[in-house]
């Protein structure tokens, strides 16, 4: 398995890059994201993270052949949560690995730009008055 | 027909899933049926329609046994 | 502290990660280096680094500055091992944590980049039938 | 004067540090002697002094206590 494409409760950046690491790769870059403790300038209490999974997946899996197309990449893991989480915790998590560095960054980059466009899951901010599903407004 | 909402519009429509009796041909036929029943829709930055787990153009025909989601603006990530 | 500079016999992405990150960044692009099993065809059987440490941890302390006047970036780790490796280890951890992702990709790539240009490391190649230190000779 | 050697620089020397006698008042007169010394210093790809831990360019006088290093090519990363 060359790639792997994962929704759940909990994700680490270790488990990515061990998937993604073997002894003929040279370089891993990730990207994890978490969640912030505000949103302009309001404190912002959880997340809440609702997930299309079926078809998440399957854009998942778009985004890696996608990725492997344009880019000399050896293997790829995209990572994602769902329901609740905390400032801090990671809810994100893509690891890209390449004999050359560049090739690394540049799809890993492109993976985590692609995710937010086409991959869907919808994450709702709760503040303590009140609570938004992000960006669903202009 | 039956129809998965998500995010906002499970909220705007108070309902997971919709069973659409009315007839609707295609995928811009089931986004005007829809801002017909649910005008709060309209003030949404975008919707898509995805059909079998794939985007899908308002021009695609929807048949008998499609899986239908309507998709509001994503914010993953 | 805002950054971490650390040479050690063993090293790894997650602790780079759970020292970057915090409740304000949103983003955090790390560089992972591991040994490879082969060069040019030849099989490598393991490593040795050799470092003149005092000196290659303010050469990083001068990336993350450098980095930090360039980029608007919130906490930086940089790794590197010394003593024997085999393939497959992490031999180099960089990790960025940002407000903004594309900043915290800029700066993790500029920061691997200028490690191998002036961080005084070096590795030596042991192959079934000798051994050489890479790079020594045009 | 005391001077660390590294890498391949520890090899051609075969010692880890150096303790020269000779008065050498600068960086370059500094590596021009090494490479009368060890003539194999001239097929390596480059050669960095640096001085109390920092680069220093052929120019630079050096004093007694100075922390000297040589520096062949690098490989870290």
């Amino acid at each position: 398995m060359e790639h792997w494409t994962r929704i759940d409760h909990s994700i680490t950046v270790q488990e990515a890059v061990d998937f993604v690491q073997s002894p003929a790769s040279g370089g891993i870059v990730t990207f994890t994201g978490t969640v912030r403790n505000q949103t302009q300038q309001r404190p912002v209490l959880k997340l809440f993270f609702e997930c299309y999974e079926p078809m998440a997946l399957l854009e998942m899996e778009k985004i890696v052949r996608a990725a492997k197309e344009k880019w000399p990449v050896q293997r790829m893991a995209i990572l994602h949560v769902k329901g609740e989480k905390l400032p801090g915790e990671v809810v994100v998590v893509i690891a890209v690995a390449a004999a050359h560095r560049a090739a690394a960054f540049e799809a890993c980059q492109f993976a985590i730009d692609t995710l937010k466009e086409t991959v869907p899951i919808w994450k709702k901010e709760f503040f303590e008055d009140g609570e938004v599903w992000v960006a669903a407004h202009p | 027909m039956r129809v998965l909402l998500f995010g906002i519009m499970k909220e705007i429509a108070a309902a997971g899933t919709l069973d659409i009796a009315e007839p609707l041909p295609d995928v811009g036929q089931l986004r005007a049926w829809l801002l017909q029943q649910y005008p709060a829709m309209k003030h949404l930055r975008s919707v898509m329609v995805a059909v079998n787990r794939a985007y899908a153009p308002d021009g695609q025909p929807l048949a008998p046994g499609d899986e239908i989601a309507i998709i509001p603006p994503l914010s993953g990530g």
